[in-house]
Parts: structure tokens; sequence; C-alpha cells
């Protein structure tokens, strides 16, 4: 029956990458391109923060400053190096990784609350460190004119695109691999000791977890992503400032995530689609749109608790698996 | 004396007392046995107002115990011991203690007197008085589980299981020291896994099984009952 | 006597100013089953917590089959042959009874992040191990059946079960078992109790900590008794009921049979 | 009629929302001024609507923004920051579109881009004089507590160049960023430990007053060169006038008749004193319109542009809220600023010698 | 010497101001464990609200701060009964998220034209003028900040620790059905929490709004130091948040005095990194 549901699974996704693929041939105006390209930017961050919260049960407050890190480094590496974009993304995710696993070392001493704020010092500093250092980020004044991906214009013009909608299908290229790799971490022996570790660490330390080593894998997964995400953004926006990969910009995606649905494999996605969309129409009241965001957050919170992904998944997984005590069991999860 | 009639208590569709009807005369110690899953947490719950009743009713001395306010049902005389213990963990186990008395909180020297008589009854007790609750063994715990619910010097003692990680020679103080409190003309309801010591200082008893009441009687009519015997005496 | 699997050599902790298991030298017979007694804070649990890597002592040492451990980490230690359960139940309660049981078979796979992302055959033949080693450890426990249902919805009694079986699926040699039967009632623990021998029988040691003096007296081969830490006796379940100190700590009128005792019949308990 | 919109789009909430809406204040008081009086393109009677989004500060915002107001045939669009304004540059031609830059920042001209108008006139004007005038008031120190956004770093980088070159010398750069900081004291304690005789300071108006009066509780004498983002007469109202005897800033006079209308105007709709914001905005408006005129389209960004000198060399007085000689061949608005010192109290005017294009 | 001395006296003034903000979120957070993001937005409120008593109402410096505390007290006091409460069991993130979402409410509220607007405000200094002690220059706000925030810290501790009604706060955070057991009426004990720690916040934005400016965000820049600081100090600690507040404000400023003020904020945030690193559970908790 899970095979079942798994296989259904796949099939979903696919057909929903296959429904995106085809969107750009409606010719839909550059701000709905845009848009698409936005929340795919802030899913494969929130998928990686998800891997993180979602199943291992430590709140990151960090990402923004990977999401920077790889922003950088893509916009340092092409612009002030020369490198091309296609070996300066990949060193980016490493680099991220590699920090990420820097930073586990030192952040996973602590737990909890203290987690969260240690690391929330931790992408406090990336941002002031971003900000200050002139002579590297450009400071203040930040870095201008990074330039699209190599042979991304010219594949555009040959599908008979322009260069947005060739940042679309980059994009969503991006996401799927995102989407992949986190669905196969989920099902595999590996993920399975994160939702452990999640449900209790003394008791998946007592069932021979390495805890320690399984959390900070999850965390190189985890701010990998968020440099993936930031390697994106780099040549998409074509300019970068300190202000994107503050704690702002961390809270805005874990909003979302939560709105999404914390620890499910669609949240991340409908997540951003969702609150990305939102946020823009909002922005039509102006004065007030923060005043009715506000309220709408706190009414989400309350009465979605499990974000929209996991209400679905709550729904559908009632419909499936025909539990003798469903009644007991949905109290649980 | 508690009296319940007809009560009912829901966790959503699952339906944990059907329809129990006890009571708990002034004085009395009775006991309540079930297997696991049987529904005395459930009812001892509901007593304390912690959970609400789908429907039926349970009133100690008239006023009734199901408007979902614990806060008043202590102040009533109704104390618990709870399953799970639900201490303080970072509090000192004075302070969990003195906390038990919180509706003497006017009389000190009452509350002080209490203490004493705790820690007389659990001398381990004293050695840890200043170690935060939470770092105490299991066993540790429950011992302030039960001296937190004397304090609040109740008229009506609810134990959810007290013996629960006891070593046996403190079980036997426990019980003699439920007794001693009954004597005293504080009214037990009590519930145990081990039958055999309830059974031997209860005056009443009652068997729930399936979230229904299905046989009550004095002590010796369970004593001598062979489902009793077999299924909760184990012998 | 057979072979010794797990020898304490001088064993301490302290947390504070306080002694919580001091001095203690033991050992437990391979295939046998050790029950660990003594009063409210006696260290029993503690004990335990050294064993299997929870605590580091502050003093002493601990050889398994031979290996010292007394330094290692718990998931080391775990990987070594030692399983535990906790005095209140732990089991992963969202999850379903198999895929909580799955996760104690963790140790015995070595599938990582890099195998799960590229999916390599390490990571099929894992998946397929755990599942097949949970499976194993729930035939032994007697809970297939249950194997897809949420662990939350389990009895107390299941559940239990549940925490047996995520420590049988390491593959152990050697079972730590912290009150597995409290909260049970005497039917209950008398199936608890065949279901220990089931497994000494296939192979298993066994050391188990219980207040209830049934199931200790009438499972146990050999018994530790702690008090403030230390070892006062160690002997038979005849000869430790007889042994005034432990009387006198411990077990009270409980020491001449009744309910839960069981009648005694001569032999001294050796002192520590 | 024909309705045209106008975009904007630039910080309306969060700690840079004060600027953002002083920007766009401007904006909006000139496009009500312009749909009252009514102007005509091409015969056609022409009424303006502002469209503005909110970007936060966020560069890809206001690339969003951006395209999301292109696609609604918007062909003029403000943006009052570097960052967005770097980013939607390269746009402009793609996606057809005049940006209006209010901004400082010199490598907006760099890019050459023939889309992009620039209003700030260049600060650099400021510099000889106001150093001048207070090395021979005070002596050779300076000392350093600008804020550190990117145009206070600019004015702190100018200002240290332009100090040294008259002959002076300048202590290390204490700004700090006068948007976060809790208190000032400690930077300004760090900077009087140099025992300069002359302080540089600046940001907006609020935090600006709080560094001078931190300055001279801790007992600094001297002088202070006042960025030109902070305002006299919005910091005397917060702090002991006496405080800024000394002081060499900008000033807004009704020396030209458009400066009083405008000020007067301002305060009736918006209950509070215009700054340099909201004025370059307003004739920034003002001229777009005039441009429009002249060019005889509403939608055509180039023809505009083309136009855009000849439209401020023939804005009315009147709309003229600052000196206006031009608009330069890359687009960047050629106006005087009235720059003064502070004596007992009293401003006086101060030459600007030389001014820079 | 003397600049030394004055930088001494500026840190103990930061660190009276970062003090006394986060003792107001000691209660809710270290306490309670409600992730109180809203806490900043009860900060800007309660600075905002003092400011219209003495501008619009025309009160004095003292009635205006005591209104201020009342009605930022009794604000958060509802918070925690529509939102708050009903969240008691939901997992961290959600009433972190929520708190977040009242935030940007107050902030927006305030922000709106038809209220406030975005501009900077200015609260005079009740007590003007400056004393100098050895060649420092020492403000008597500065001094009353420093003041209330040792007095603020001594009140409180007294009241969790030597008081019962303290104790029930405590025993509510750390179980409330078991402090309902006792006879604690937890839907009382959790309002009453909140409106402490609401009035708290109205006190400390009054009495440091006359340094400062009166600003919308002025909380957000608060809010990710103060809990910084009480994680730093021991989560529930009282003299570990006043520790922890003057521990950053000394690193912020004489960070910044003998490095680079420019990364004053940047050695601030990595003091608190090592600090953990060192002693996971804070300064002044006992470990686990
Ligand atoms: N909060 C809850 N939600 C749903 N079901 C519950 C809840 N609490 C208890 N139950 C169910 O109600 C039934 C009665 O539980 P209760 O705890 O009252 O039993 P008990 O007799 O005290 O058992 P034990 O001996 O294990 O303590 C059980 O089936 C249990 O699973
Ligand atoms: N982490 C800790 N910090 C401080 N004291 C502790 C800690 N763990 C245990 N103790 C103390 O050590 C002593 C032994 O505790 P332990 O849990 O081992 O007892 P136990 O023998 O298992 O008792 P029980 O039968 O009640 O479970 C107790 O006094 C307890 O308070
Ligand atoms: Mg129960
Ligand atoms: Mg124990």
């Amino acid at each position: 029956m899970r095979r079942a549901g798994v296989k259904g699974g796949v099939w979903g996704w696919a057909a929903l990458f296959v429904l995106a693929a085809l969107f750009p041939l409606l010719r839909p105006s550059g701000y709905l391109l845009d848009i698409g390209v936005n929340i795919m930017i802030y899913a494969m961050l929130a998928y990686g923060m998800n891997v993180l919260l979602g199943y291992t049960g430590q709140l990151p407050l960090a990402h923004a400053g990977f999401f920077g890190i790889g922003a950088y480094a893509v916009g340092i590496l092409t612009l002030k190096a020369g490198w091309n974009f296609w070996l300066a993304w990949p060193v980016a995710v490493v680099l991220c990784a590699a920090l990420g696993w820097l930073l586990g070392l030192i952040a996973f001493r602590t737990k909890g609350d203290a987690f969260s704020i240690l690391t929330l010092a931790v992408g406090v500093i990336i941002m002031l460190v971003i900000n200050k250092w002139d002579a590297l980020t450009g400071g203040n004044e930040g870095l201008n004119g990074i330039n699209p991906p190599p042979g991304l214009e010219a594949l555009s013009q040959g599908l008979g695109l322009k260069l947005s909608g060739g940042f679309y299908y980059l994009g969503l290229l991006a996401l799927a691999l995102t989407v992949l790799l986190v669905a196969r971490t989920r099902a595999s022996v590996f993920g399975r000791s994160l939702i452990a570790i999640r449900g209790g660490e003394d008791l998946a330390r007592s069932a021979g977890i390495n805890v320690f080593q399984h959390k900070l894998r999850a965390m190189m997964l985890s701010t990998a992503l968020a440099g993936f995400a930031g390697g994106l953004y780099a040549v998409y926006v074509g300019f970068l400032g300190s202000a994107s990969t503050g704690p702002v910009t961390t809270f805005t995606v874990l909003l979302y995530l939560l709105v999404g649905g914390l620890g499910t494999l669609a949240g991340p996605l409908v997540g951003p689609a969702l609150m990305y969309s939102l946020t823009q129409s909002l922005k039509g009241l102006q004065d007030y749109q923060y005043l009715v965001f506000g309220p709408l957050l706190v009414l989400l919170v309350m009465f979605a608790p499990h974000g929209l992904a996991g209400l679905w998944e709550r729904l559908t997984a009632r419909r499936r698996t025909p539990s003798p005590t469903p009644e007991k069991a949905a109290d649980h999860v | 004396m508690l009296d319940i009639q007809d009560l009912s208590v829901r966790y959503g569709h699952f339906t944990a007392l059907q329809q129990v009807n006890l009571t708990v005369q002034a004085g009395e110690i009775v006991v309540l046995l079930g297997a696991n899953g049987a529904g005395k947490s459930t009812l001892f719950r509901t007593l304390s107002g912690l959970q609400r009743p789908s429907s039926g009713r349970a009133t100690w001395n008239g006023t009734p115990l199901t408007g979902g306010r614990p806060e008043f049902n202590v102040a009533r005389g109704v104390a618990q011991c709870p399953e799970g213990r639900l201490l303080f963990p970072e509090l000192s186990v004075e302070k969990n203690l003195r906390l038990g008395a919180y509706v003497h909180r006017h009389d000190a020297a009452g509350t002080a007197r209490e203490l004493e008589r705790v820690y007389e009854l659990f001398p381990a007790m004293v050695e840890k008085r200043h170690a935060p609750a939470g770092s105490l063994s299991g066993g540790q715990q429950q011992m302030v589980a039960i001296g937190r619910s004397l304090m609040a010097r109740p008229q009506l003692l609810l134990l959810d299981e007290p013996s629960l990680g006891l070593a046996p020679l403190v079980v036997e103080q426990v019980f003699e020291a439920v007794q001693r409190v009954n004597a005293a003309g504080v009214s037990v309801l009590l519930a145990e896994q081990n039958a055999f010591a309830a059974l031997g200082i209860a005056h009443r008893g009652y068997v729930l099984e399936g979230g229904r009441v299905t046989l009550q009687g004095s002590q010796r009519d369970l004593m001598t009952d062979d489902r009793v015997r077999s299924a909760y005496l184990g012998v | 006597m057979s072979e010794s699997l797990l020898e304490v050599q001088g064993l301490g902790i302290r947390f504070g100013g306080l002694h919580a298991v001091r001095d203690v030298t033991a050992s437990l017979p391979e295939g046998q089953i050790t029950a660990i007694i003594g009063p409210n804070g006696a260290g029993k649990s503690t004990f335990f917590n050294l064993i299997s890597g929870f605590y580091q002592p502050t003093s002493g040492s601990i050889r398994f089959a031979g290996e010292d451990i007394t330094r290692l980490r718990t998931h080391d230690v775990v990987a070594r042959g030692i399983a535990r359960t906790f005095q209140t139940t732990t089991i992963y309660r969202e999850l379903t009874v198999l895929e909580g049981v799955m996760i104690g078979h963790r140790v015995r796979t070595r599938a990582g992040l890099l195998d799960a992302l590229l999916r390599t055959g390490r990571e099929r033949r894992d998946q397929a191990e755990s599942h097949a080693g949970a499976m194993r450890a729930l035939e032994r426990v007697g809970l297939s059946a249950q194997a897809h249902l949420p662990a939350g919805a389990l009895t107390q009694e299941g559940q239990k079960r549940v925490g047996i079986a995520m420590a049988l699926a390491s593959d152990p040699r050697l079972l730590l078992l912290d009150e597995p039967a409290a909260g049970m009632n005497p039917e209950e623990t008398v199936n608890l109790m065949a279901l220990i021998r089931e497994l000494v029988a296939g192979g298993l040691t066994v050391a188990l900590v219980e207040h209830k003096m049934s199931l200790v007296m009438g499972l146990a081969d050999g018994i530790i008794v702690l008090h403030h830490g230390q070892k006062i006796a160690q002997g038979t379940p005849q000869q430790v009921s007889r042994d005034p100190a432990v009387v006198e700590a411990y077990l009270g009128s409980h020491a001449h049979g009744g309910q839960m005792g069981q009648p005694g019949q001569g032999g001294e308990a050796s002192h520590a | 009629d024909k309705v045209v919109s106008i975009g904007f789009s630039g910080p309306l909430s969060g700690g840079a929302a004060f600027y953002g809406k002083d920007t766009q204040s401007g904006i909006e008081m000139a496009i009500a001024e312009l749909n009252r009086k009514g102007i005509r393109v091409k015969g056609e009677k022409v009424t303006f609507k502002l469209v503005s989004l909110d970007d936060r500060y966020l560069p890809n915002e206001t690339a969003t923004n951006v395209k999301r107001m292109t696609s609604q045939d918007i062909n003029i669009i403000f943006v009052p920051h570097a960052g967005g304004i770097l980013t939607v540059q390269p746009m402009t031609t793609r996606e057809n579109f005049l940006l209006v830059a209010y901004s400082s920042e010199p490598k907006i001209l760099d890019a050459n881009n023939p889309l992009t108008f620039m209003l700030p006139p260049r600060y650099d004007n400021y510099l000889q004089p106001f150093t001048a005038t207070q090395m021979k008031a005070f002596g050779k120190r300076l000392g350093l507590i600008g804020t550190t956004s990117a145009y206070g770093k600019q004015w702190t980088d100018a200002i240290t160049a332009e100090w040294k070159k008259q002959g002076g010398t300048v202590g290390r750069d204490n700004g700090v960023d006068y948007a976060t900081t809790v208190d000032y004291s400690s930077a300004v304690t760090k900077a009087l430990a140099e025992k300069p005789d002359v302080l540089f300071v600046g940001g907006p108006s609020q935090p600006t007053a709080l560094v001078i009066k931190a300055a001279r509780e801790q007992g600094f004498k001297g002088g202070f060169i006042v960025m030109d983002q902070a305002k006299f007469e919005q910091m005397d109202t917060l702090i002991p006038a006496a405080y800024l005897n000394g002081s060499v800033g900008v000033l807004p006079t009704k020396e030209f008749p458009g400066t009083s209308i405008f000020i007067s105007q301002y305060q009736r709709t918006y209950k509070k004193i215009p700054t340099s914001e909201a004025g370059l905005n307003y004739m920034g408006m003002n001229v777009i319109a005039r441009a429009m005129e002249l060019a005889g389209t509403t939608s055509d960004p180039k023809a505009i542009r083309a136009k855009l000198d000849d439209a401020a060399k023939s804005l009315p007085l009147n709309k003229t809220v600052y000196k206006l000689m031009g608009v330069t061949d890359n687009g960047h608005v050629d106006a005087e600023f009235i720059i003064a010192s502070v004596k007992n109290g009293k401003y006086t005017k101060l030459r600007v010698p030389k001014v820079f294009k | 010497m003397t600049t030394f001395l004055q930088q001494l006296f500026n840190a103990l003034a930061l660190g009276g101001v970062y003090a006394l903000v986060a003792l107001g979120l000691t209660l809710v957070y270290g306490v309670m464990r409600v992730p109180n993001f809203a806490h900043g937005g009860l900060y800007m409120l309660g600075a905002y609200l003092s400011y219209a008593g003495l501008t619009l109402l025309g009160l004095s410096y003292v009635p205006a701060l005591l209104l201020s505390a009342l009605a930022v007290a009794l604000l958060a006091a509802l918070m925690e009964r529509l939102i708050f409460y009903p969240l008691r069991n939901a997992p961290h993130v959600h009433p972190m998220i929520a708190a977040l979402g009242v935030l940007f409410f107050l902030e927006a509220l305030i922000a709106h034209p038809a209220v406030f607007g975005p501009d900077f405000k200015q609260i005079a200094e009740p007590v003007p003028g400056i004393v100098t002690v050895a060649g420092v220059v020492i403000t008597w706000q500065r001094l009353i900040v420093i003041a209330a925030s040792v007095a603020a810290m001594l009140g409180l501790n007294f009241f969790l620790k030597r008081t019962l009604t303290g104790a029930t706060i405590e025993a509510m955070a750390q179980n409330r059905e078991g402090a309902r057991l006792v006879g604690i009426n937890t839907d009382r004990v959790g309002m009453l929490t909140f409106a402490i720690s609401g009035a708290l916040a109205a006190i400390a934005a009054s009495l440091i709004a006359p340094i400062n400016s009166v600003t919308p965000s002025m909380g957000e820049v608060m809010n990710l130091k103060v809990f910084a600081i009480i994680i730093l100090g021991g989560m529930g600690s009282v003299p570990g948040a006043i520790v922890g507040a003057f521990l950053l404000a000394f690193a912020e400023v004489f960070g910044g005095f003998y490095i680079n003020l420019d990364f004053a904020d940047v050695i601030g945030f990595a003091m608190l990194v090592l600090v953990l690193t060192l002693r996971p559970q804070g300064l002044f908790r006992r470990g686990t």
C-alpha cells in the first residue's frame, strides 16, 4: 500500500513538472514568468530548510546567510575571477556544504532554542560581513552586473523564448533536481534516521544512530540547497545586495515553509507558491498590505497548523490507510 | 461523598468511558481495577476537571466536578496524584511540594506542617529537597507526585497508580500512608495494577473494562471473585 | 557458570556532589538473565546509562565481550551489541510500528547521505535489510500483525513491546531493560516474562531493572543489589531475598514470599 | 481624457519606509497638481495616475515590480535606491521604460544607459566649500561619524579625500548605521578621542541630531560638516539650536519663487517639512510631464528622454524647487543647492565657487 | 583614560537598554518558552503610546509612561488569550510565526499614514542635562536606564524566586496540567505573565526613547538582540538575562572601540556564538 502511495506521488510530481514546463508556451507576461522563477528560488531554499526543520527537527536561522554565500560566491567568481557560471555554481554549492559542515560542528553542540539563536547569530554575522567587506562584496553598493549563464540566452532564443523563459526552465530544472534529491533523502535509510532524531534524540541515540554525524550531514545538504538557490538567484537578478541575506529572508522562507507544511514533500513548494503570490497581490493594498498580511499569518498558523500540504497529506492518508482506530492515529500525527 | 452518574468521556470518536456509575463514601478507600487502557486514568482526569465528559456528571459533596476548572476542584478538596506525575521538572522538590499546597497559600503554618509529614513519609526526599525534580530517579519522582497531592490536604484523594516504579518497601509505606490518611477522614479513590496490595487496604472496589464498570463489590467479594483473581491478582 | 559477557570494574559517576554510582564491580554472564534491584534512587538506571554510553563514567571501566568500551559513545556501544529500553516507555509514537523498529536496525546499515542522494546499490540493500530486520524483531515480540499501525495507537503493553522490538532490531547480544513491567497487570507481566525467556533461549543475554519481585524472582538467574550507588549484594534470587541487608533496605515484607516474592530455599547471599 | 500611469517601486514598509514615503510624496504631489491644472500632449488632455509598489529595499523585489509595471504598459518608473536601480537598469531598453533614478550612486551614470534619468545632484559640489569653511574656522583635524548607508559611505570617502587635499588630517572612520544603532554615544566617544576640530556627521535628520547632541554633551566644541541628507530645519526642532552653531550643511531657502510655494503646499498636504527627497522627485515628475508635452508622446520613453533637457530648462519657475540648469547628456539633473553655515542660530549662505557637472 | 571611562559608561548605558528590554521578554520566552517575536512590537508600541500621551494628551512624562504600560499590558494579555493560548500545544515555530504576524501588524499599524506614519519621532528627556564626573559625561536619562534595569532585575528575580505568584508562572511554564492539578488558575497566570511582560516592554521603551528616536522599526532592531541575550544568559535566568545584556553591550562597545566600529555588531554576535559553543546551556544555567 505504501509502495503504491509512493508511486502515485511520483506520477503526481511528474505531471506537475510537465504542466509547469508547458506554462511558458502560453506566452505569459514577463511578470508572471518572473513570479514563477522567484517561487522556484524560494522553494529551493525552503526545501533546504525543510531538511533540517521538517525532517531533523532542528530550527536553523542562518539559511538566508547561506543563500547569500551561494549567491555572492557565484557573483564574485564570475565577476571578479572571471569564472564560467556553470563551474561557479557547483563550487558555490560545495562551498555552502563545507561551511554548513563547519557551522554544524559548532552549532550542534547546542540544542533547541540555543541552536536556533546560535544559527541566527551566525546568519546575522554572515549578513553583516557581506555588508561590511567592501573589497570583496561591494558592501552597501552591492555587486552589479552579474551576467546570465553563458549559453542561456542562445538556448532560449533557440527555443523561441526570451531570456526570462530560459531562466524559467533553468529554475524548473534546478527545482526538479532539488525535489528529487530531497525526496530520495526522505525515503532513505539516512532520512529515516533524521526522522528518528526529530522524534527524540536520546531515543535515536539508544537505537545506535550517530546523532551528531547525521545532523551534520543534514546540515550540509540543507545549506548546500540554500547555496544552490542562491547561485541561481545571483544570475537571475544580476545584482546582489546584503539586505536579502539577512534574518528577514530566513523568516520569510520559514513562514512559507510553515504555511506549506513542515516535513512534507510538497510543503516547501506549496508554501512559497501561495505566499509569494499572496504578498504580490497584497502589494496593491499599499499601506494596508501588512495590516492584512499579519493577521492572515496568525490565522493560518492557528487554523492550518500542519500547513496546506500537511492538510492534504492527512486527508489522502486517511483515505488510503483504513486504520482500525483512525481517530486515535490522527491525534499523534 | 463522590457521586458519579452515567459518566461518559469521548476522545474524538473513541469512547473511553461509557455510562460509568461509581460512588465513594466519606472515609472510604475505593479501589479501581482495570487492564491497561480500561479508562482508569480518563476517569481520574475527568474527576479533576482536566477532561470534560461528553455526558453524565460527577459531584463531590453535591458540587459538580466536571466544569472543566481543575483549580476549583482542588479548592473543593479533590486532589490527584496523576499518571505521568506531571511534576515541574526544573523546580526544586520542595517547591514542587509547596506548590501542591497552593490552595492553602494563606496558611503558611499548615503548609509547613504538611511538608514535615511528607518528608516523614519519604525520608529520601529530605536530601533531595533542593534538587530539581527532573533530576530525580523515576521512583523518587513518583514520591514527589504523591507528596504533592497530599500537600493539598484533600478530602478526596485520587491516586492513579501511585506504586508505579516504587521499590517494594516504599510501596508498603505508601499503602500504609494511604491508610493513615484515610483514617484521618480522607476518602480515597485508588487505581492500581498491584491489585493485591490495593485490595488489601480497600473497603470496596470496582472493575473497569473497556470503559464500563463490569463488576463492583466489597473487598471480600472482589478478593474471592474468580475473574478478578485470574485477571488482576494473578492467582 | 557461563562466561561473562559484560564486566564492570570499579564503575562510578558523580553528579555534582552526588555519587550516583560508586565503585561497582560486577559481571553479566552470557546467556543469562541478571536483575538489578535496589531502592529508588539507588543508581540502577544510571548504571544502565553508564553501560550504554549515555553517561561517561568518572571512574572505572566497562568491558564487553573482551573489549574495553568505557569511553565509547552510545551509537558505538549499540554497534558493539548492547541495546536498551527506557524506564518510561519511549517509542516513536507518530511513526508506524514498522518504521520505528526499522530505526532500531539503523546501526547495522552503512548507507549515508550520498547513498541516499544517488540511490546506490548499498542504499537499496540496506533498505531491504532494514525491513527484513525489523520484521524479524517484530515477529520475536509478536507484533508483526500490527506493523503498519501508528505505534501510538497501541496499548501501553503493545508500546512496551515496540520498545523491545526496536532494541532487538539492532541485533544485540546484550539487552538492557529498565523496568519493563512497570504499569503492567499480573497477566501482562506473565506474558512479558515468557517473552524474555524466549529471547534468552534464542541466545540473548538480558539485564533488567525491575521493582516487581514476582518478575525478578521468577526470571532472574542472578541478582545484583544496588543501594546508594553501591553494590550491596549479589547472588541467586534465593540468596538475595534472604540477605538481611537487602531485606532491610529494599524488600521489606516481600522477602517472605507473599504475593510478589517466591519462597526462597537456603543459600547465603554473598556480600559485595 | 487619457490616463497615464507612472510607476514607483521603493521601500514602503519596514525600516526604510520613511525614506520611500518621502520620495513617493514628491511624485504624488506633483501628479496631484498636474492633474488639477491639466496638461495636454498632442492636443489630448492627460491625467496621471501613480502606481506604487513596495519593494522593501530589495533589488529582486524591485525587478519583480518593474516587470509587473511594464507588463501593464507603464513606461515611466521611479526607483529611489541604488540596488534596485542597478538591478533594473539593464531592463530599460528591453522592457522599454524610462528609469527615473533617485540615488547619487555614480555607477548609475557610468552605465551610460540611454533610458535613465537621474535626479539627485552631485554632492561633490559641497565638498570644497564645506571643507574650506570649516578648516578655516576650526582647524585641520577631521573626525568621521557618518552613517554607513551606501550614500553615507560615499560621502565619507569624498569628504575624506577633499579634506586631505586641502591639507588637513582625517581620523579613523567611526561611521555607524544610523538606522539600527541603539545608542550613538560610544561611536561619538571614539571619534572624540582623536580630538578632532571638525566632525563629519549625517544620515536622516533625527539620528543626525542625536549624534550632534551626543557630541556636544561629551564636550565637543568644534564644527560639524553635515551630510546633505540631514536638514537643519528638522534638526533644530529636536535639539537645542545652539548645538548646531558652527555647522555647515544644505539649506533649502526661499531664494527661488518655486521653493516657498512648494514648501507651503507640501506642508499643507503632508503636515511636515519637505525633505530634498520630496523636492527633487516633485521636480523630476514635473520635468517629465513637461518633456511629454514637448515630445508630444506619453508612451515613448526614448522621445521623452530626448526632451528632458529642454523640459528642465523651460520648467516654470514655480515648479523649480532647486535652481535647475538642465539635464546632462547622460541623463543627470543639473541642479544647484544652497549651502550655509550656522552661527549663533543664524544661517549664512556660503558661496559655491566652482560647480561640477 | 577618560575615554576608557566614558566608554565604560556608554557600555553600561547600552547594557541597561538591552537589559530593560530583555527582562520583559524573560518572562514569556525564558520562563514560559513562548518565542514572542511580537515583544519588539510591544516595545515599539510602548514608545509610541508614551509619545502620544505626551504630545496628544499633553500628559507629563510619568503619567504618560504609566498609561502606556497599562495599555500595552492589556494588549499583551489579550494577545496571550487570543493567540498564544490556543497555540500552547503547537510546536515552537507556530507561536513564533504567529508572533511575527503580530509584529508585522503592529508595525504596519503604527507606520500607517493615518496613525503615526513612518517618520522618526522624538520624546524629550524628562530630566535633561548632564553631570560630568572625572571627565566622564553622564546624562541623567542614561543613569535612569541603568538604575531601572538593575531595579527591574532585582524586582523580577524576587518576584519569580520568592513569591508564590512567581512560582506559579514557572510551574505553569513547565507543566500546564500539573499546575492546574495543584489548583493554579493557569488562564489567569498566563495572561498575567504576558501583561507583566508587556508592561515591562512599554516601560523600557518609554525610558529608552528619549535616548534614541521613536520609529516603527525600533522593535525589530532590538528583537534579535534580546532573544540572543536571554539564551546567552541561560533560559529562565533573570540574573542571566541582565548579565547577558551587559556582556553584549560591553562586547559591542569595546569591540567597536578597540577593533572596528563597523564590525561592532559582528563582534557582539560572535561573542554569543563563542559563549554558546563553550557553554551550550548559557551562562547562568546548570548543565543538563
Ligand atoms: N488524549 C487521548 N486521546 C485519544 N485517546 C486517548 C487519550 N487518552 C487516552 N486515550 C485512550 O483512552 C483509553 C483509556 O485510556 P486510559 O489512560 O484512561 O486507560 P488506563 O485505564 O488509565 O490505562 P493504563 O493502565 O495504561 O494507565 C485508551 O484506549 C487510550 O488509548
Ligand atoms: N542527570 C542527573 N543529574 C543529577 N542527579 C541525577 C541525574 N541522574 C540521576 N541522578 C540522581 O542519581 C540517583 C540515582 O538515580 P537513578 O535514576 O539511577 O535511580 P534508580 O536506581 O534507577 O531509581 P528508580 O528505581 O527510582 O528508577 C538519584 O538520586 C538521582 O536523583
Ligand atoms: Mg492510566
Ligand atoms: Mg530508574
